[in-house]
């Protein structure tokens, strides 16, 4: 029951192999006692990648129980490939955000094409239609060498996988912070649109129905993938370090087009990717769900390497593979369907009545283990957890009050800075207009879809300032959900729900485990409040190099409804005339601001504070005047403040904009971060009708001919005059401009 | 008047090309897969964007021998309309149906955007909905539309008036910003910037659209004449 | 008999090649001096089942048909008898 | 001293060939039997100038700084001295 040049079950427990493979002592304990024997090699190593943080979620599980996960349109919460949500028509909405941040550290490229790769299987895998991909990336300061080349390696790898495969990447956000230098982060998610009819679930149900493998075939690449993203980047794991997988967006086309084939064929039961742990977490998950068990001939599965092990077959992460369930008898009519994309599909094994997960290899039996112990039984923990000392000195910190001599010259430095600056550099690299149903491109709040054949919108954003996070985890997870919502709202759409992605350091840490559990309370109250459900998501812990953790950063990917693409509004002014409204009172909010870390290089003091209830009443109230057709144009103040948002409503536009501040406080006026803000254009005639829907918003100018930003102080002082076209080529320019 | 969509593996813009025609035109329209090895009833063909077989070792290089590729070559023969679309062009370029060849873009990276095109030629089937020398928006996507031709060609496009459309600003490094070209009869041409994506206002721009309708009343004037 | 047939592939001298340009700037802007010019071609390492006599022509007819574009493009090969072990 | 070198660029073995198998399969299809493995470097040609002693050091620095990605690809090098016509 072992190969020649494995370690025998005795050796693996005395010299504690187990460990190397990421299971603790009381862990491999487990396994012994699960089995009533000790596991061979293979199986040690079934469960190391199923106990997995990645596979199993131990040590983030509790938390993230809290998640609000139901509501009256949620057809699936978190649990399956993604999650979906009632669009109404018989049509569903499916999503799901993941990481690939140790991938992409030591291999950019490929790193991210694969992440990509990733995250689409997981939406067709239910089904769907993928539509449109996002992501959300974190770097390190631009004037690094290293930084800059992950940077332009992971774009262009977003870019080759999605422009291949004809998915549009159609939004998404990056943020370059030092925190973030040697461990970047990945996240990409997936849209998807489905027939409530078509969903699919990964079920092997129906004892002896055979289990088929389909796509590319198994090679050595990323071998124990998900244990490695288990563990911190550091020099001694490098030789630890799988053979990098490589994309093959050619293949996973062919595989999307005949998956969604196959699953108009009633002879599938049950469908799943191969995705962290492969072919081990795709088919002992499939049979766990089901209640049934499945028995795999290993010789069967196409391997790419000669000499293969069950280990490494099982452990392989090859990408661009599938698992199907198909009803017995009917294999030939599957294997047709793939034949015709290209396609080899080969029946591997059968499902079983026996919940075990067996694996057969040259005619013996390599492994014999309960499905519900690899799927189900892996240890929860519940990490200590301590409040870092910085939290209690920023808290105590008196409210930052910045000294800006020239508002004029600071407006122009923070639209260079390459966290506000233009982003086209990355998103002119993405193909977001094929499918041809973008309406509203990269550039704006959202990235807005319409639905072929009706009248309905899909508005998407991607969104988390993790700075807040840092110095407040509780309100920075609030403020991260309801700055995700106000991107939909602006658009014109109602936000419907939220896949998160939890990114943070080693949680073994007792201050990363306090701010991992903090913020899953405040994204917890948020969702709540705003009635935006968490139908799925992806935990990637352990972000840490050489023992410094990125910032906590859950990133929010959020979809909206919008109910008419009459809805549909844009960042942009769009006619001289207009009135400019808007709507939230500048605080003393510049702890984690763009202006703080310009003036002072790095952050401090309080998260700006968030009252969810007016947060949600102001969503409200814009919604309704812009579905109203009041509202010409709609952005929120987010990074960088009040004058920062004024001026992206002008560029790519031929409009100027005229206004007078409010309060006395300029400086404040101009750039304090307080959330729950918008600017809002409104033309002569809706004035009346708007101002009764949004009776907190306060007109101050208006949309002008001249292409220059007028504004003007309480008391009528000139603050800020500049030709638009200054302003924009600044903006515009500077993220080209660091990486020369 | 009845268009077929080629579907190559790794096509990625036969659903655009296919609603372009259905919805916009309101002409008939039908997908035909590469493996097929007719082309009898159609009227026109449309030979659309994407990463057909990924791309891989040239763009188009594999396609341009589907099987599809013989009726293909054997409707441009006839003088049926044939239109090749960013990956359509290059695999137009790979069969020999249109001189030239494809690099990677100057910049070596993929661009998207909307550009301006000059309507070079609006005498031909493809373009008689133009003014000449009008400037128009259409979308480009693409990593390799950077054409390039020797001189004793391009002397030959030149007279030939076989420069349809060109960049009104350098996108690409294009050998005298060439952005399509037809062949010799004036029945082929191929295109990097995408006319399907420009059909609806809605996304943007509807000034493609004008180009497929040049196609349908170039044939309804043939047909009425020859009928 | 086995063979191991490598193919080169390079851009025809007359074609400026984006690439090559590109490389040889990153080299300079790395301190790189004296690089004087970077040309990128592909080389492809084929393992080709044949017998003796057709060996030779079947690598030809592959690289004209498919391998190498002979617009922009130039090839050789070099064929190596595989010797068991 | 000028020197002509050519630096080869291949994937590492257990690195999945997108590319080559692509060719593979197009071969076949296009009648070529008996090919067993395509796999597709890259062949970077340079012209530098530097002294003897140098020109070593500097073309591996070349490759490990810039021309091949270690995480992937392997590399190897041909420096020939350009004798001046
Ligand atoms: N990585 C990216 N990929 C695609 N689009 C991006 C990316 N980063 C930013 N964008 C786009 O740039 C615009 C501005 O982004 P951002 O400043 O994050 O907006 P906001 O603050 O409104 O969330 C958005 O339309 C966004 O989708
Ligand atoms: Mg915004």
């Amino acid at each position: 029951m072992q190969l020649l040049h494995e370690p025998s079950p005795q050796m693996i427990k005395e010299q504690r192999i187990y460990a190397e493979m990421g299971l603790s002592d009381a862990e491999f304990q487990m396994v012994e006692d699960i089995l009533g024997r000790l596991p061979n090699y293979t199986e040690t190593g079934l469960f190391s990648v199923m106990w997995s943080e990645h596979c199993s979620y131990k040590n983030s599980k509790v938390l993230l129980k809290k998640f609000p996960t139901t509501g009256e349109k949620v057809l699936q919460g978190p649990g399956e490939g993604a999650g979906i949500i009632d669009i109404g028509d018989e049509q569903a909405v499916v999503f799901k955000i993941e990481s690939h941040n140790h991938p992409s550290a030591v291999e950019p490229y490929q790193g991210a094409a694969t992440g990509v790769g990733g995250i689409i299987r997981d939406v067709f895998s239910m089904g769907a239609r993928p539509v449109a991909l996002l992501n959300s990336l974190r770097f390190g300061e631009l004037a690094n060498s290293r930084v800059k080349y992950l940077f332009e390696e992971v774009v262009a790898g977003i870019a080759g996988y999605g422009n291949c495969i004809g998915i549009p990447t159609v939004g998404g956000e990056v943020q370059f912070d030092s925190c973030y230098e040697g461990n970047p982060l990945v996240n990409a998610m997936c849209v998807g649109l489905i027939d409530h009819k078509d969903i699919q679930k990964g079920q092997a149900k129906g004892v002896g129905n055979a289990v088929i493998y389909v796509g590319a075939s198994t090679g050595r690449d990323g071998i124990h993938g998900a244990t490695f993203a288990s563990e911190e980047l550091s020099e001694e794991n490098e030789s630890k370090r799988p053979a990098v997988q490589v994309g093959d967006p050619f293949m996973e086309k062919l595989l999307l087009e005949a998956c969604l084939e196959a699953i108009k064929n009633d002879a599938l039961v049950g469908i799943q990717d191969m995705g962290a742990a492969g072919l081990t977490s795709s088919s002992a998950e499939m049979a766990s769900k089901a209640g049934s068990g499945i028995e795999m001939d290993l010789d069967k599965v196409p391997q790419r390497e000669k000499g293969m092990t069950p280990y490494e077959m099982m452990l392989s992460e090859s990408q661009e593979r599938m698992l199907l369930v198909v009803q017995a008898g009917r294999e030939q009519e599957m294997i047709d369907l793939f034949e015709h994309w290209g396609l080899e599909a080969k029946v591997v094994g059968r499902v079983t009545d026996d919940k075990k997960l067996r694996l057969v290899h040259k005619g013996e039996v390599v492994a014999d283990v309960p499905v519900d112990s690899l799927a189900e039984d892996a240890p929860v923990y519940h990490k200590p957890s301590a409040e870092p000392a910085y939290y209690s000195q920023f808290q105590q910190q008196e409210a930052y009050s910045p000294d800006v001599a020239n508002i004029n010259e600071t407006l122009k430095k923070l639209l260079a800075q390459p966290t506000i600056a233009s982003k086209e550099w990355v998103y002119d690299q993405y193909d977001y207009m094929v499918r041809t149903n973008t309406v509203v491109s990269p550039g704006s709040d959202a990235a807005v879809l319409r639905i072929r054949g009706t009248e309905k919108a899909l508005a998407m954003t991607t969104d988390c300032n993790s700075r807040y996070l840092y110095l407040d985890p509780k309100v920075g997870g609030q403020l991260a959900i309801a700055e995700a919502a106000r991107n939909l709202v602006c658009s014109g759409a109602k936000p419907l729900g939220v896949t998160d992605c939890l990114n943070y350091g080693n949680p073994e840490k007792p201050e990363i485990f306090w701010q991992l559990e903090k913020s899953t309370d405040g994204l917890s109250e948020a969702c709540e409040i705003l009635e935006t459900p968490v139908i799925g998501g992806n935990v990637s812990l352990y972000n840490e190099t050489n023992g410094v953790a990125v910032y906590p950063t859950p990133v929010i990917g959020m979809v909206g409804l919008v109910e008419n693409v009459d809805h549909i509004t844009r960042q942009q002014f769009q006619q001289a005339g207009d009135n400019i409204y808007v709507v939230g009172q500048a605080g003393d909010d510049f702890g984690g601001s763009e202006l703080q870390k310009l003036l002072e290089g790095t952050i401090s003091g309080k998260a700006p504070a968030i009252d969810l209830n007016v947060e949600k009443k102001r969503q409200e109230e814009v919604l309704a005047a812009i579905q109203a057709g009041t509202v010409s144009s709609a952005h929120d103040l987010a990074e960088g403040g009040f004058l920062v948002a004024l001026a992206e409503s002008t560029f790519g536009t031929t409009f100027g904009a005229s206004v007078q501040l409010q309060g006395e406080n300029v400086v404040k006026e101009c750039f304090a971060e307080s959330p729950s803000r918008y600017i809002l254009t409104v033309s002569q005639e809706q004035k009346e009708q708007f101002e009764k829907l949004v009776p907190e918003a306060i007109c101050i100018g208006k949309v002008t001919e001249e292409s220059t930003i007028d504004v003007k102080g309480a008391t009528g002082e000139v603050v800020v005059k500049e030709a638009v076209q200054t302003l924009e080529d600044t903006w515009r320019g500077a993220i080209s401009c660091l990486l020369k | 008047m009845k268009f077929a969509v080629i579907v190559f593996p790794g096509s990625n813009c036969d659903l655009d090309m296919y609603h372009a025609v259905k919805d916009e035109l309101g002409t008939e329209v039908e997908y035909v897969w590469h493996h097929d090895t007719s082309l009898e009833g159609y009227d026109g063909i449309l030979l659309p964007g994407g990463f057909s077989y990924g791309d891989y070792l040239r763009t188009g290089a594999i396609a341009r021998f589907s099987p599809i590729m013989d009726e293909v070559i054997k409707a441009a023969k006839e003088g049926k309309p044939v239109l090749g679309v960013c990956n359509g062009f290059q695999i137009l370029l790979e069969a020999g149906l249109l001189p030239g060849a494809m690099r990677r873009n100057q910049n070596l990276k993929f661009i998207c955007r909307p550009v301006e095109l000059i309507v070079e030629n609006n005498n031909t089937l493809f373009t008689n909905g133009y003014e000449q020398k009008e400037e128009i928006t259409i979308p480009v996507a693409h990593g390799e539309g950077n054409y390039y031709c020797d001189d004793e060609t391009l002397e030959k496009l030149k007279k030939n008036n076989q420069i349809v459309f060109s960049y009104k600003d350098e996108v690409n490094g294009s050998v005298l910003d060439i952005a399509g070209i037809m062949n010799e009869q004036g029945n082929v041409l191929g295109m990097m910037p995408h006319p399907e994506r420009a059909v609806d206002s809605l996304l943007g721009s509807d000034d493609g659209l004008r180009l497929f309708k040049s196609i349908l009343s170039h044939w309804r004037e043939r047909n009425a004449i020859t009928s | 008999m086995m063979f191991e047939v490598k193919v080169y592939v390079s851009l025809k001298e007359a074609v400026l090649d984006p690439q090559g340009s590109a490389v040889k700037g990153s080299l300079h802007h790395l301190g790189f001096e004296g690089v004087e010019d970077v040309r990128i071609g592909k080389v492809m390492s084929l393992r080709i089942e044949s017998n003796k006599e057709e060996i030779e022509d079947k690598v030809k007819s592959m690289c004209d048909k498919l391998l190498a574009n002979p617009v922009i493009e130039d090839y050789r090969f070099e064929i190596e008898e595989v010797v068991s072990q």
